[in-house]
């Protein structure tokens, strides 16, 4: 239960602080101290029994399936890393209280740094590696918005990006990792994967799982050659780097490392992989940490050279090696985060963290100073600190770890190396903020901070004296708890104390120190040479991620454009091609063989017919660019051949919705063709082009050979022998007895298969409600607006008997053609189309206004009913506890006309010939209506297309 | 119902009854139904009703128009298959008419355009009717023929 | 009781299209009697959508035995007639477009159904056709759900006017009509050599097919198969996507995120049906590289992106891309994942158009940045109070709600939350619905044709998370971290609830994973063993009524 | 219930009507083919639409009678709906071509000839 | 008198086949807009009456209501065209 | 008469195709029309061509399948023409407002330069 708590302490706490008022700094402080402080007493709590060698555990599955539980588990060095991660939140909150601004929102910042605080305590706790990943990937997301907290600032913003970014890719290579390591080992539980190190190593994807879990380690411990972040993620607010980004969250690599270490440990590749870059990044970052101008930059590097410390001992494959890095993470945490602190306080009683301006600050500040200046004597090793210890323990293993000979004398070299660097760069840090002249134009007058500030710091720079004085008494349980959970049998005898007696490792640390005093020294004396190197590493570092990020997103962009056309002539050819290849491919194995055709007079007529028809076609094809007019003329003609072709191979229902549809959208085609641009046949230089010309070909050729396999595919589908379908067979037998039609067509329609054409009407519906909405909106363009009235209608054209004739014989058809449906060709569709286009005819030969001005026509609720009307008659099946659509029918007997035979499916196609009209009417007239208004003033209202005389 | 049209209802009922094909009650009741309907929605789109005299004349009028339809018909043949297509002689024809009946003008222009030959290619309002004749030999003769022939006989039957 | 049931299954089809019917006769000035009855269908829909969830997962209450319900329409028996299918994957579709559906209503209420004219209706005609080709158990009848989705799309679509949509629209119509036409063949060449429409009654005869008949029959399905791929977003078939997502209204394309699914739906379900042993037998390996290539092509487009439509239009393709890429491994186990990662996906892509839909708004008031000038001046012809409402005086913001106050910083996180649930990251589901993909696929090793697909999913699966990482994070940086504080942006109660709710299903799904994972790999298991399905159609031909 | 159990003068009537109507439509698509007007091309499909189809409805009267054994009267149907629509599109057809003969003098100095044909 | 009748349906056929052709062959080639349209409205006259014949030579009457609308069609679809040609647009105010 | 009517689809296909990938909006929608008769006689075709048969039951009651067409394809292709013919409208619309938006008839909504 405590376990628990530990995790959600800390995000219930972040969660509540999220609410609270924005600028109470007292209350969110308040919160976000009680809840660290409450989470540090509950892993002080669990301290008896892990001090016992108990591994406190608790889970919660998650996602079984992949083996995936929240699995908490808490062991020596899991503890050591709670107490830490906890005392040194709590710290931070106290010293974030007096550090951030009264302006600033802090319900954000405390919230996700309690929210961060969590994430860390989830990766310690973790007992499953998939959650460990999870928290992981939280404590990079959680650092992301804390780095950002001053997001107006463009460097906090570019500094939480590069860190997300870093650590993120990070993130996955890690999970790529630990789902390896779990796919070797058949479970993501730690202690599996602990247990099966010779099964890791002797496996084929050992190698693949090592370097992904080092990637992620190392990016997240900004190791060499990822340490880029973290100079960048400076821009943070300064408890924020004192705590994520000494203490916390950059812990978390080596964490890792060090958690795994019995699993991943103990090949040439693990120790030539994490050696080198542990050694890499000792010795570059301290080297960097020396040219740094910002305080923090200083504090940043030096925390990359510390955690390459760590890495290289852990890299060494050596217990003693581990227990010195786990020693040294504990150091290092303390004497950083109070390093932090104290540039914290320099910024923030100055307002600057540039070595440049700053200097003597030690009169002003006596307080601060000391504080910093045993925190740095801790880094740079000065005996009876902390650091020191931790530091000659490292020592010591450069100088047995060697094997080879370059190796035995390398290592201690660039050791000692690293720790003159370090030794210098600590002694700039102090000298140049607080020793040598005061500093004048500061930004603000310097003076010591509220004592509630130094406190943090203070607390720290007494635990590393505590510690280095006497380590064996204040540390010493610890690590051997922390190191004993780790190594277990392995674990090496080792000794702590605060003098470890003259040997090597001594001297190494002396080298350093004087060397390190020298080197400093030597640089002051030469200010060109160090502000050469100050300009080369800024230059180096100025925003080199954004301008690659930049090329990059123009690179992709530029790829993009290349693979998703935004030419749909392309879209379109290569779906053309896409079904032609897939048709191809399927069924070029199943067409059938020609047979010699018979050459009968019926034959000859139907060829004939399609002489005509595929005349009309190419012809379309061929004049659709210049004279439009022609094309769709000649598109009426092959229609008027498919029409036939229904017509002749006993399909009359066909045809005659086939001849409806066909002219209705010639009509429709006519009404539109209007707007277009006028275009003239002359050979415009595009069309010449070998490029053009090129392109015509090409498409020339897929048309032909989509249209030879299309003929190929139907050729076969006709030949294609077969008995009836058993669906023909029971429509053919049900339509008269079952539904009472003669017209099995229409009783599949209607009955059979209702619901297609009720989904049928609905897009009828939904096309014409979509036609409307889209040309109420509508701008004509100008150039197509008649600029004069044109010659106004002088004569009268034809009788006007004849044109009012015209609505009532149509009416008449339309309705016949709607009720014979059943039996005979015909229904609700057809019918539909002819009231319509009759309706149409009087716009067409009298005009808009003269029909509108003695009818008013609401096409959507003719609409609405209709859907009304079919639906209903599905849903009246209800009442009759029967299935939606189910025909219910009676017989009726009426005086004078007789039996009448009552159906539903009637009801239904009433509905669908309301639906049809409305849907027509409302496209053919929203379409006319353009006309009348690209006759008003452009400032005239959007008109409603039949928003008719009301 | 602001007017009854019963030349139209009978009209509309004619035409149900022929597409049906019967003459049942049933379908007379139903025909009488629908055409009231349309009547009824489309009141103000219908043409006004005829006032008719003379049945007589009327069907003397419809088999003339007969005997001319096969006439003309043969007549556009022969100058369709006679060897000099380049050199008919097409014109239009302006004839004013003394019609001013819509109902007759309808008529007329049906039989116009039923014989071929002969195309109604509008009427001004002062009701100078413009035909375009496919094959004139005496202008005159076509005019005189026409305001015989049909004019006549419609200024008879709708007055 | 469960007599009357039964009908549940046709209400999710019946109900919007009644709804919309009703709404025709509603006057656009008269909003609330429309947004009372658009809520009220589609709260009437999530009801049916979850008894119909319930009644699946519970086979044993007798509704639906083997967790499937059949229903035949017209009472015509099941090769005849048309039959409506509700098994658990169907449920879980319709539960997850009511899911967004609901929210996506509620937040059109704050101006956007004002921008254009019926704009309810064609929203519940859109549902209706996504209902039904979640529901129909025959292949034309899915054709013709097909078609109403699609027309009441391309009304959706253009909502608001302005040359961007109409552009787009014009591509987007036009590949679907082809796609249209693509569909047609293949149902006309299954129909030639089957002889029947009724997907289970295909399946059921599947193996009885004369080997030239057998051919057809793999041809006529490859043919349906990319008209498939088109409406399902996969490269090279899906240019038109882009600039058709990322032109819309943010409600719509919102919605539109469950659009790109019922291409992958279909696949899934024709695939399935007919031959679960060689359920993409569209062509493994060629499918497969389609499949990685859209994710490829999909990280890239959103790595470049410039605007949040747009990114989150090319998160959509990846989403489609990774769910085929795990069906076209060809290995049972990575099923139910994949189906997780899409029902997990839907939600998240559908939060992300509405978040960036209100941010293009906070944009528009914030003087600093105006990161899309396209996007900007829809958003501005969008609330071009010129529009029907104009006549209605009561057009003033303050009459959707309060305002939150901090604003930026819910939307920062929804948005934030919508990335990490599609890009796959924890602490979220999408993380986990990609981790048991990879434990799939690597469990499948020893199981599949090509081990060499494993590798490449799973390099493809990362990679494309970690683009959409970056992809989020530069679009969200600029979107959310560019804004002056001063400007004070509104969020509309009525638009942050259906936000909130949206990033709720998805932590929702993320608590849940494990029971919504159990009830996936049901019907995983289901669709593996199609003759459950196939008896349950088939079994309840019902004497016909002379 | 084939053309086969037709009495012989439906048999001969339909068949004269018949053969008279084909001659006839396809002397007026000649004649659309040879006059060398547009205005006298008019008139040839006027022969289909008058003499044509009147033989043939007329033969598709007689058959369907003999075969019902009752007058089917149908086919006047679409003789009425000829007789009133026909001149409608015939007379705009006209005028169109008159409109455009017109307008196409009226802009014969500037050039270019009408854009859509 | 059955193989007359049967020559005659046949014969009849072949020539609204053929008179379509030439009506096509005048649709291809114009040479202005009204002679396509003229073209066009001829097809469908013998479109219509193709369909007699097709209803005489199968002894139903179910083609006559195609007929029927064929005659209605294209009517409207002429005048349409004709419309068009005449004023640059289909539908005026 | 199945050669032939192969052909007629071919054709129809052809020419459609080759206006689909045309960069004008009129020809894109004259092909997609042109595709649209060419699969509504292919899945017409599917049913068998039999001439003389309409699927209408004849007076004497008879529902032998062989007497008459099968009307399973000619109900699909009625519903198909009717979604065709619908999606056509709305096409042409669209092409007409983004003509009216862009100025040009080009399916881009610009004139890309050769
Ligand atoms: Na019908
Ligand atoms: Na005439």
């Amino acid at each position: 239960m405590l376990l628990w708590l530990i995790v959600l302490f800390p995000f219930v706490g972040g969660v509540c602080t999220a609410f609270l008022r924005p600028n109470a700094r007292n209350a969110e402080a308040w919160l976000a101290g009680i809840v660290a402080l409450a989470t540090l007493c509950a892993v002080a709590l669990l301290y008896p029994q892990v001090a016992n060698g108990v591994i406190v555990r608790s889970s919660l599955e998650w996602l079984p399936q992949a083996g995936v539980r929240i699995a908490l588990r808490m062991d020596g060095f899991a503890w050591m890393f709670a107490g830490l991660v906890t005392s040194i939140g709590a710290l931070v909150v106290l010293y974030a209280r007096y550090y951030m601004s009264p302006a600033d929102p802090v319900p954000r910042f405390f919230s996700f740094l309690l929210a961060f605080m969590g994430s860390m305590l989830g990766i310690v706790l973790s007992g499953n590696l998939i959650q460990l990943v999870v928290f992981w990937e939280m404590t990079s997301l959680t650092s992301f918005v804390l780095i950002g907290y001053w997001y107006h600032r463009a460097e906090s913003r570019r500094g939480a990006i590069v860190a997300l970014s870093v650590t993120g890719t990070g993130g996955l290579c890690l999970l790529a990792g630990v789902l390896l390591l779990g796919h070797i080992v058949g479970s993501y539980e730690l202690d599996a994967v602990l247990a099966a190190a010779d099964r890791i190593h002797a496996h084929p994807w050992y190698p693949a799982a090592l370097v992904l879990l080092l990637l992620g380690a190392f990016t997240k411990s900004a190791q060499v050659p990822f340490q880029f972040w973290l100079p960048q993620a400076m821009a943070a607010p300064t408890p924020v780097s004192a705590y994520l980004h000494s203490a916390a969250m950059v812990k978390a690599g080596v964490f890792l490392l060090a958690r795994l270490w019995p699993a991943l440990a103990g090949t040439d590749l693990w120790f030539g992989i994490v050696c080198s870059v542990g050694m890499g990044s000792l010795v570059l970052g301290a080297c960097a940490a020396l040219f740094q101008r910002d305080i923090k930059g200083v504090l940043a590097y030096s925390t990359v050279s510390h955690l390459g410390l760590m890495t290289l001992l852990l890299g060494m494959d050596s217990p003693l090696a581990l227990v010195a890095a786990i020693f040294h993470m504990l150091n290092h945490a303390t004497f950083k985060a109070s390093l932090f602190m104290a540039a914290g306080i320099v910024d923030h009683e100055t307002g600057t963290r540039d070595l440049a301006r700053l200097g003597g600050l030690a009169r002003a500040m006596p307080i601060t100073a000391t504080l910093a200046l045993v925190a740095a004597a801790a880094m740079a090793g000065v005996p009876l600190l902390n650091g020191f210890l931790s530091k000659e323990m490292f020592f010591a293993e450069t100088i047995f770890a060697g094997e080879t000979p370059a190796l035995r004398i390398g290592l201690p070299a660039l050791a000692t190396l690293a720790g003159v660097f370090s030794v210098a760069y600590s002694t700039r840090f102090f000298h140049r903020v607080f020793l040598g002249p005061p500093a004048r134009d500061l930004p603000r007058e310097p003076h010591e901070p509220t004592h509630w500030m130094l406190a943090p710091s203070l607390i720290l720079v007494v635990i590393c004296l505590l510690v280095g004085i006497m380590p064996a008494q204040t540390i010493g349980p610890v690590l051997s708890l922390a190191t004993h959970a780790i190594l277990g049998s392995r674990q090496p005898a080792y000794s702590l104390s605060a003098w470890p007696g003259f040997h090597a490792p001594l001297a190494m640390s002396a080298i350093a120190l004087v060397g390190g005093f020298t080197l400093y020294a030597f640089l002051l004396s030469r200010r060109v040479l160090a502000r050469l190197a100050l300009r080369a590493v800024g230059a180096a570092r100025r925003h080199w991620f954004d301008r690659l990020t930049l090329r990059l997103v123009r690179t992709f962009d530029r790829l993009q454009r290349l693979v998703i056309s935004r030419r749909l002539q392309i879209q379109l050819l290569i779906i053309v091609i896409a079904c032609s290849v897939v048709g191809y491919l399927t069924l070029n194995n199943s067409i059938a063989r020609f047979s010699a055709p018979s050459i009968t007079v019926l034959e000859l007529s139907f060829a004939l017919l399609w002489i005509v028809g595929g005349a009309c076609a190419l012809g379309t094809a061929l004049q659709a660019k210049f004279h439009r007019l022609a094309a769709l003329i000649m598109f009426g003609g092959a229609g008027l051949v498919t029409f036939l072709t229904f017509a002749w191979f006993s399909a009359p229902d066909l045809a005659l919705t086939q001849i409806s549809v066909e002219v209705v959208t010639m009509v429709l085609m006519l009404l539109g063709l209007r707007w277009l641009p006028k275009r003239i046949d002359t050979m415009d230089p595009g069309r010449r082009t070998t490029r053009a010309r090129a392109r015509r070909l090409r498409d020339a050729i897929v048309a032909t050979l989509a249209g030879a396999g299309m003929a190929l595919l139907s050729y076969t589908l006709l030949v294609h022998p077969g008995a009836p379908s058993p669906l023909s067979e029971f429509f053919l037998a049900q339509a008269l007895p079952a539904s009472g039609g003669r017209n099995v067509v229409n009783v599949t329609l209607v009955d059979f298969r209702g619901f297609d054409t009720l989904g049928e009407i609905t897009v009828v519906a939904i096309v014409a409600l979509t036609v409307y909405k889209v040309l109420r909106r509508f701008r004509p363009p100008p150039e197509s607006l008649p600029g004069t009235a044109r010659d106004a209608a002088q004569t009268m054209i034809s009788p006007a008997t004849l044109r009012r004739l015209v609505l009532p014989a149509a009416g008449v058809i339309s309705l016949y053609v709607l009720l014979r449906g059943h039996n005979a060709p015909g229904g609700g569709f057809v019918g539909g189309l002819i009231l319509a286009t009759a309706f149409i005819v009087q716009y067409l030969v009298t005009g808009t206004l003269w029909v509108e001005s003695r009818l008013r026509i609401r096409p959507q609720y003719w609409m609405a009913v209709g859907l009304l009307a079919a639906a209903s008659t599905g849903c009246g099946a209800w009442l009759g506890s029967r299935a939606f659509l189910t025909n219910m029918s009676a017989h009726i007997d009426l005086p004078l006309v007789g039996d009448v035979h009552l159906s539903s499916t009637l009801l239904f196609d009433v509905g669908v010939y309301l639906v049809v009209i409305g849907a027509t009417t409302l496209i053919l007239v929203s379409l006319a209506h353009q006309s009348l208004r690209g006759r008003r003033a452009p400032e005239a209202e959007p008109v409603a297309g039949i928003r008719v005389r009301a | 119902m602001k007017r009854l049209r019963p030349f139209l209802i009978l009209a509309m009922v004619v035409l149900w009854l022929l597409l049906n094909g019967t003459v049942s009650i049933g379908q007379v009741v139903l025909g009488l139904v629908v055409s009231i309907v349309i009547v009824v929605v489309f009141r103000d789109f219908l043409p006004d009703e005829p006032r008719m005299r003379r049945p007589a004349t009327a069907v003397a009028l419809f088999f003339r128009v007969l005997y001319d339809i096969v006439q003309s018909n043969l007549g556009v043949a022969r100058v369709i298959l006679g060897r000099r297509t380049r050199n008919v002689r097409s014109a239009f024809v302006r004839i004013p008419l003394e019609l001013r009946n819509p109902h007759g003008l309808a008529v007329l222009a049906g039989i116009v355009t039923s014989t071929p030959g002969t195309i109604w290619a509008g009427l001004a309002p002062d009701g100078v009717l413009t035909l375009h004749v496919l094959d004139v030999d005496d202008e005159q003769a076509l005019i005189r023929a026409i305001k015989e022939r049909y004019e006549r006989p419609l200024l008879e039957i709708f007055k | 009781m469960t007599a009357w049931l039964h009908h549940v299954t046709a209400l999710p089809i019946v109900v919007p299209l009644l709804s919309a019917a009703v709404l025709l006769f509603f006057s656009e000035p008269r909003r609330l009697p429309r947004a009372l009855i658009a809520l009220a269908s589609t709260l009437i829909q999530a009801a049916a959508a979850g008894t119909l969830l319930w009644m699946t997962s519970h086979p044993a209450s007798g509704a639906a035995p083997d967790g499937i319900l059949v229903y035949s329409i017209g009472s015509w028996p099941a090769p005849y007639g048309i039959v409506l299918v509700a098994d658990r994957l169907a449920a879980v579709m319709l539960a997850l477009t009511a899911a967004i559906a609901l929210p996506v209503v509620v937040y059109s209420f704050a101006q956007w159904d004002r921008l254009g004219v019926y704009y309810h209706p064609l929203f519940q005609l859109l549902l209706m056709g996504v209902n039904g080709a979640f529901l129909t158990g025959d292949l034309f009848n899915l054709f013709v759900f097909f078609e109403i989705l699609l027309a009441a799309s391309y009304g959706l679509l253009m909502h608001g006017g302005g040359t961007a949509r109409v552009t787009s629209s014009l591509h987007y119509i036009a590949v679907n009509l082809a796609a249209s036409l693509i569909f047609l063949i293949g149902v006309a060449v299954i129909y030639g050599a089957a002889g029947t429409l009724n997907l289970a009654d295909l399946a059921a005869h599947w193996d009885e097919a004369s080997p030239q008949d057998r051919r057809l029959l793999d041809g006529g399905l490859a043919v349906l198969a990319v008209a498939f791929l088109i409406k399902g977003g996969i490269w090279p078939l899906n240019f038109w996507l882009p600039t058709a997502y990322s032109a819309a209204a943010a409600p719509v394309v919102a919605v539109f995120s469950i659009l790109t699914k019922v291409g992958v739906y279909s696949i899934v379900r024709v695939g399935f049906m007919v031959d679960p042993s060689k359920p993409v037998l569209y062509g493994g390996s060629l499918l497969f590289a389609a499949a990685i290539a859209t994710m490829a092509v999909g990280s890239l487009g959103a790595l470049a992106a410039r605007h949040p439509p747009r990114l989150i239009a090319f998160s959509v393709i990846v989403s489609a891309g990774t769910v085929l890429a795990a069906l076209a491994l060809g290995s049972a186990s990575t099923l139910a994942p994949a189906l997780f990662y899409l029902v997990i996906s839907a939600p998240a892509t559908a939060a992300a158009f509405l978040v960036a839909g209100m941010a293009a708004r906070m944009q528009m008031h914030s003087v600093t940045a105006v990161l899309d000038r396209d996007g900007a001046e829809a958003t501005y012809t969008a609330f071009d109070v010129g529009e029907p409402a104009r006549s209605s005086a009561s057009m003033d913001d303050d009459e959707v709600g309060f305002i939150i106050p901090a604003g930026v910083a819910f939307l920062g996180l929804a948005f934030l939350s919508c990335g990490l649930l599609v890009a796959g990251l924890p602490p979220l589901a999408g993380f986990l619905a990609k981790v048991s993909l990879i434990v799939a696929a690597l469990g499948s090793l020893g199981v599949v044709q090509h081990p060499a697909h494993v590798w490449v999913l799973v390099v493809a699966l990362l990679g494309a998370s970690l683009a959409a990482l970056l992809a989020f994070l530069r679009i969200g940086v600029r979107l959310f971290w560019t804004a002056r504080e001063t400007t004070r942006p509104r969020v509309r109660m009525l638009e942050a609830v259906p936000v909130a709710f949206l990033v709720l299903v998805g932590i929702g799904l993320t608590v849940m994973a494990g029971p919504v994972m159990t009830y996936l790999t049901a019907a995983a298991r289901a669709l593996h063993q199609p003759d459950a399905y196939i008896h349950a159609v088939l079994a309840t031909s019902k004497p016909v009524q002379p | 219930m084939t053309s086969g159990d037709l009495p012989g003068w439906a048999l001969v009537a339909a068949a004269l009507l018949l053969l008279a109507s084909g001659a006839l439509t396809l002397i007026a698509a000649i004649g659309m083919l040879r006059l060398p007007t547009f205005f006298q091309r008019m008139h040839a499909p006027s022969m289909s639409m008058t003499l044509g189809a009147g033989c043939a409805l007329i033969a598709s009267m007689i058959v369907s009678s003999a075969l019902a054994h009752r007058p089917v009267l149908h086919e006047l149907a679409i003789t009425v709906l000829l007789f009133v629509t026909a001149p409608i599109s015939a007379t705009m057809l006209m005028q169109a071509a008159i409109r455009r003969r017109e307008r196409a003098a009226a802009s014969q100095p500037t050039g270019t000839s009408a854009g859509s044909r | 008198m059955k193989a007359l009748f049967d020559f005659a349906v046949m014969f009849a056929q072949v020539c609204f086949l053929l008179a379509s052709v030439g009506a096509t062959i005048r649709l291809l080639r114009g040479p202005r807009a009204e002679d396509r349209v003229l073209a066009l409205d001829a097809m469908y006259i013998n479109g219509m009456l193709i369909l007699l014949t097709l209803g005489i030579r199968s002894g139903t009457t179910f083609y006559f209501e195609i007929s029927l609308l064929i005659a209605l069609f294209g009517f409207v679809g002429s005048t349409a065209l004709a419309k068009f040609l005449m004023r640059g647009e289909v539908i005026e105010p | 008469m199945e050669l032939i009517f192969a052909i007629a689809i071919g054709l129809l296909t052809g020419s459609g195709v080759w206006l689909l990938l045309r960069p004008r909006t009129f020809q894109v929608i004259l092909g997609l029309s042109l595709l649209s008769y060419a699969v509504n006689l292919f899945i017409f075709g599917v049913g068998h061509l039999a001439v003389g048969k309409p699927p209408i039951i004849r007076a004497d009651g008879a529902t032998n399948a062989s007497l008459y067409a099968d009307p399973v394809p000619e109900a699909l292709v009625l519903t198909a023409i009717v979604i065709g013919f619908a999606t056509t409208a709305l096409f042409l619309v669209v092409l007409l407002a983004s003509r009216g938006l862009t100025g040009t008839d080009h399916v881009d909504g610009r004139e890309h330069d050769a």
